[in-house]
């Protein structure tokens, strides 16, 4: 049990209340009623964020499912996912040169952040035109440069995430052919926490879940200085923000949250991605099988070998918010 | 005709032939930011002057709305802070390092491998490590800064160390002198500018280093900006902070050449002047 | 009693024999000065008196005591150059001998014994002639100057043996002349007992009060290292005459030109 | 009891100093390894031993089961390519550049101060106008490598140059050279080794930019498999590409070393040793 | 006809005069030796010679037409160091100044013609004694020998002029004299006109056929640069005795204790 908590975020449209719920105190609010302090810690190079919470420097992390079960959960660390806070509904996309059709891609330099969730994008997209990663080539781009580099000759063919999506389709010849409203509900952001930390610590739980639903009213209504706020923080301006968060798709009621987490197509996609790193080998070395990392889902679903959850997504505490407990 | 090797510039036409470059590179700039934002007038890559006006108003002189702060101002001040500390760091850790090692046999059969191999491991491989071991506050930052610098300055220092005329630190030592009071008063002052000289040289190398962990994890500072605004491709606000940041080394490079030159007047002494 | 007794010494680097056989004794007050082909040995044999190295076989005594194993304030050295420093300036290179010696730990005095320290450097300083440059950094110096400051940095703390290699060896040859003087002057003044080596076998000849001639006698064609030089002349100055100073002469220029 | 300074080790107790802080290090990494592994065995951290070399046996002796070739191999030979090029053209640059600005006093009026500016440009901060105008591929890494180089080179030959006593040039001048002959035939030349230790000493360097611009966008080479395999924390493959990598800079700096010595026995010659 | 003519040449730097009022006429085949205070012009005058500086007014004529205004093959010079190239051996250090002229654009000759020029360069090694050296690099050679190699650099290219700026300052004084020897040697031979500037006024008088002596005869005590030296004596040798010689040496002694 301790009561000190480290929380680390990146710069990315459905994380920016938390940086603002930190400024603004609502954080602190929140954990002073619980009796804890919570630090929100800024990191920019999202993998690095990851890393460090794997190797236990923080207590908990955003990031994407995928990521949940290829870094932490592969790497042994048991995960929970506290809050399914939104998912990518157009947010992450694929965008041609010149070219108009996704089957246009067949040949082409891909740039794109290789095994993350644009490249789980391309493989479902590839998927619904018959297609596969052999047709094409794939070249890893970091995600700070992919903008400039859709500038340069060479490149014809990218996959990536807002605002750098939107970025690269406002130029002229840029197509968008594919994005991911058409899997919805795959690419999903959530705050994970350790296991154990939450076991020992319902606390921490209550009071980020709290903040988090405190934030997303206020974001509801729509409130001007709020989205500003965060807009700025994450470099651009409203009118940006507010196209960012369009092809976002936020629970901002708890229940939608509650109503997520329970549904079906949820194992259903973490099955796909768990299919879909073991094919590109990121399971982990000693990984024999898709099945090889166990995962549990609310009302005690599981996927895979049920001796070796390292992945688990409860509904616990939103529930609580969605009934007004905390 | 005399050979193109003795023929001078007079004064003017020095400064005319100094500024030339720049001014060639500035109409470039004109010319092609001109022909790009014809064919596309929301293209980013080369924004015109205007732009960059309203973009250095928006930075350095309104203060943001979310801080109330000058976010420029914010940035340089972070920025040069962690340079500091760091390049503070490296120098001491150097000197500490550099002249045992120069000096005494056994520290040097001892740890010159070493440092010599550890001098090689490119730092940006095994940030996760590093980020580990400093956390990701703003030691982490410094400490980039320091491993990536200091075996660079204690090299050099080793180095210069070692080319002590052997009949110095004989003369020393018939004068009375201990291993301890030789270093002290016969190799730290020759070392000290010296030290000068190889921080300079190795500006360079922090700036990289500092704007490589600044992208990694920080909240503000130049090299933070830069990767923040370079996801919206913002060549308007980035290429005002690359001038500022070439400004500021250019700055730092004659401050302390300067300020060596004037605390050390016999160092530069010995030193070729032509 | 010798100040210096050497008995049947040889030194040795590997296979190489620099010295064979050497023995000598110097006694307090003396005024050796070293000659002989280049790479004979008289370099070696100063840092053997000087504590840098050590003989590989025979009897060295100091003070009728074993030599001390490294450089000590009883014993001075004037090398041909860059034995001053160049970050203090002329002043405080002399004073520094005193401050190493009074301030173990800093190394450097202040106050009132600073005071003192200065004014013995500057006696020293005025009896070298360079009281008119105290406070010129050594660079600024010409080479006569250089090795006047080195000479008064290791009086300063008043060693019983004082050597010198080649110490006049990269002036020019008007300015070694004062040299000459001045030197003669320091060795009267303060008692000294000087060792130098030299180069100028006239110089060798007019200064000081014994001579000492380092050269091989034994020579093997095929292995030059083989044999070591050891002293062939050993006479007092006021024997000499010029047959002497022509025959040492040719015979050191016929080793010198063998072994090129 | 002898002076610090004056106490020089055996060789043997040399030979065993030198290799004590490695083994310290390794014991040290042993031992933290086994904590964390007691802790969570799937750490991957500090990977321990045996997952080493099942590392090092799938990338180096096993071909990758996509492309059939071994992809340490693969990665290692297009890593060298590039710096072989980057640092090859930059050397050539430079002495095309360094030789003029040092000996030329019209170029170096007009030429220094805009490659002291450029030298201060951080080239990661400016990447977007680098990809327009190399575009994304080999090139692009290439140039990357040449930029963060080059002006370091030209810096330290143009120095050299202007070092080369004026004693020298009036000579080879009342010898019949005109600037072009003397050029070929005093100045090259006595550049040449010079240009090797300049090499030598930027090779760091060159390594810190060969590694950003694989990272930036590559489909092989050391740093973009570093890379990659940080997304999901394979410490295992990364810490040996990093010996690997230290391994080759310091059989780089070595063999250059040597060879300049080799090549030019009048350069060394010239030099301190001791 | 003067091979040189000075007719009331003037040389300042800013508001420093260095020279002044200076006369002069130097024949065919003359040695003359230039000697002089430090710092009162001579290194400046050689420089004007070879064409590294021009003078501020006065007429300056070379075989009676204007002075090539920058360094050429008619005017040779030795420096006191770093005028042999490190990089090239004995023999390619000779062979350089043929090569320059020969081959205009690589300064480089192969075949046949280089084996011609190695001819000539190995004559000319011979004639000042480094026939055993050849393939030796400057570094390998002494001081004595380095500046040899630079006189043979010079002569192959059969100057009208060879200017020597205090060539032998930094020798040992023995080795000094063998050049003494081999300078008047080679002029002999060579049927040079020589201009040598040497610190040394023994040197001066011993050498050459004609001695120079350059001093100011104004002096400002509050300005020391208003005045420049110009030439106080101008005497052939043949006319020098040791009252002379003590003359000059005190004057150009008690010149440099003042500028001090
Ligand atoms: N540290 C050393 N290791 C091996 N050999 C050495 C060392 N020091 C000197 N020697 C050898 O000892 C011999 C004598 O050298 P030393 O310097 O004493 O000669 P020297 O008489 O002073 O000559 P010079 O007149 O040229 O100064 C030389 O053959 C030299 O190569
Ligand atoms: N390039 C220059 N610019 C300004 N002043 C100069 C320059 N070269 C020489 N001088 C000045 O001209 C004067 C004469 O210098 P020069 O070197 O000719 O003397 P010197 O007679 O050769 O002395 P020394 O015997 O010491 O070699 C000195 O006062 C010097 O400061
Ligand atoms: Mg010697
Ligand atoms: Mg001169």
């Amino acid at each position: 049990v301790k009561d000190k908590f480290q929380v680390s975020w990146t710069i990315y449209v459905g994380w920016m209340p938390w940086d603002y719920a930190q400024q603004k105190g609502i954080i602190d609010k929140w954990a002073k009623k619980y009796d804890i302090e919570i630090e929100m810690v800024q990191v920019n190079d999202y993998i690095e964020s990851i890393n460090q919470y794997t190797v236990g420097k923080f207590d908990a992390c955003m990031m994407t499912n995928m990521d949940a079960l290829t870094i932490p959960a592969a790497g042994g660390v048991d995960s929970t996912a506290l809050i399914m806070g939104d998912f990518s509904n157009g947010n992450d996309g694929i965008i041609l040169k010149d070219k108009k059709t996704l089957a246009d891609i067949k040949g082409q330099n891909v740039n794109l952040v290789e095994l993350s969730v644009s490249h789980y994008l391309l493989a479902r997209a590839l998927e619904s035109v018959n297609l596969s990663e052999k047709d094409l080539t794939v070249v890893n781009t970091s995600d700070a440069d992919i903008v400039s580099a859709f500038t340069s000759n060479d490149v014809t063919a990218v996959t990536t995430w807002n605002p750098q999506l939107a970025a690269i389709t406002s130029a002229e010849n840029a197509n968008l052919v594919f994005d991911s409203s058409k899997i919805p509900g795959e690419i999903i952001d959530m705050l994970v926490v350790h296991t154990d930390t939450l076991n020992d610590n319902p606390k921490l739980a209550k009071a980020l879940t709290g903040a988090w639903f405190e934030v997303m009213s206020i974001m509801k209504k729509g409130d001007k200085e709020a989205l500003t706020f965060m807009a700025e923080a994450s470099g651009t301006d409203l009118a940006g923000y507010k196209s960012q968060l369009n092809s976002t798709k936020m629970f901002y009621d708890a229940d939608e949250a509650v109503k997520f987490a329970n549904s079906k197509e949820l194992p259903a996609t973490m099955k796909k991605v768990s299919e879909f790193s073991f094919e590109h080998g990121i399971l982990g070395d000693g990984a024999p099988n898709a099945e090889f990392i166990g995962m549990e889902f609310p009302g005690g679903k599981t996927f895979g070998d049920p001796k070796n959850i390292k992945l688990r997504f409860v509904d616990t505490y939103v529930k609580m918010a969605a009934e007004g407990k905390l | 005709m005399k050979r193109l090797m003795n023929l001078r510039p007079s004064k003017g036409t020095a400064i005319f032939l100094g500024l030339l470059p720049f001014l060639l590179v500035a109409i470039m700039y004109l010319f092609a930011s001109d022909a790009r934002l014809a064919e596309n007038p929301n293209d980013k890559l080369l924004p015109a002057l205007t732009t960059f006006s309203e973009a250095i108003d928006r930075m350095a002189f309104t203060p943001s709305e979310r801080t109330g702060e000058i976010l420029f101002v914010q940035d340089t001040v972070s920025s040069l802070k962690r340079l500091g500390f760091g390049v503070l760091i490296s120098a001491i850790l150097a000197l500490l390092m550099g002249i045992p090692l120069g000096l005494i046999p056994y520290v040097r059969n001892g740890l010159s491998p070493f440092v010599a191999a550890f001098s090689m491991v490119p730092p940006l491989a095994v940030l996760p490590i590093l980020f580990i071991v400093f956390g990701m506050g703003e030691i982490a930052k410094v400490a980039l800064i320091v491993i990536g610098v200091t075996p660079l300055i204690v090299r050099d220092l080793q180095q210069r160390v070692s080319e002590i005329p052997a009949e110095q630190l004989i003369k020393a030592q018939t004068l009375g002198g201990s291993t301890w009071t030789i270093v002290l008063r016969v190799i730290l002052p020759q070392m000290l500018p010296r030290l000068f000289d190889a921080v300079r040289l190795t500006l360079g190398t922090a700036w990289i280093f500092l704007i490589s962990a600044e992208a990694i994890a920080a909240t503000e500072g130049l090299g933070y900006r830069i990767f923040l605004v370079r996801r919206y491709m913002s060549m308007d606000v980035i290429l005002p902070y690359v001038a500022w940041i070439t400004f500021l080394a250019f700055l730092f490079d004659f401050i302390i050449k300067k300020f060596t030159y004037k605390m050390f007047p016999w160092y530069t002494a010995g030193k070729e002047t032509k | 009693m010798s100040l210096i007794s050497v008995k049947n010494l040889y030194k040795e680097y590997g296979d190489n024999v620099v010295l064979e056989k050497l023995n000598l004794e110097i006694k307090e007050g003396e005024f050796c000065t070293l000659v002989g082909p280049s790479g004979c040995g008289k370099s070696t044999f100063l840092k053997m008196l000087l504590g840098q190295e050590t003989p590989t076989r025979g009897t060295f005594l100091f003070e009728g005591k074993p030599f001390p194993k490294e450089p000590s304030v009883e014993r001075g050295i004037v090398f041909q150059r860059y034995s001053v420093f160049s970050h203090l300036n002329v002043l405080e290179n002399v004073m520094l001998g005193i401050e190493l010696e009074k301030s173990r730990f800093f190394g450097k005095l202040f106050g009132a014994k600073r005071k003192e320290a200065k004014k013995i450097a500057m006696d020293m300083l005025e009896s070298v002639g360079l009281e008119n440059s105290a406070y010129k950094f050594p660079s600024e110096l010409s080479g006569g100057m250089q090795q006047r400051l080195s000479i008064a940095q290791s009086l300063v703390k008043k060693p019983k043996l004082l050597l010198l290699d080649e110490p006049f060896g990269a002036l020019d040859p008007g300015i070694s002349a004062d040299m000459h003087t001045l030197i003669q002057e320091l060795w009267k003044k303060n008692n000294l007992t000087l060792v130098m080596v030299t180069h100028d076998l006239h110089e060798g000849f007019h200064l000081g009060t014994r001579l000492l001639v380092f050269d091989k006698i034994r020579h093997d064609p095929h292995a030059p290292d083989r044999f070591g030089a050891t002293i062939t002349y050993d006479i007092p100055i006021s024997d000499t005459s010029e047959t002497t100073l022509n025959k040492i002469d040719k015979s050191i220029k016929k080793r010198e030109k063998n072994d090129n």
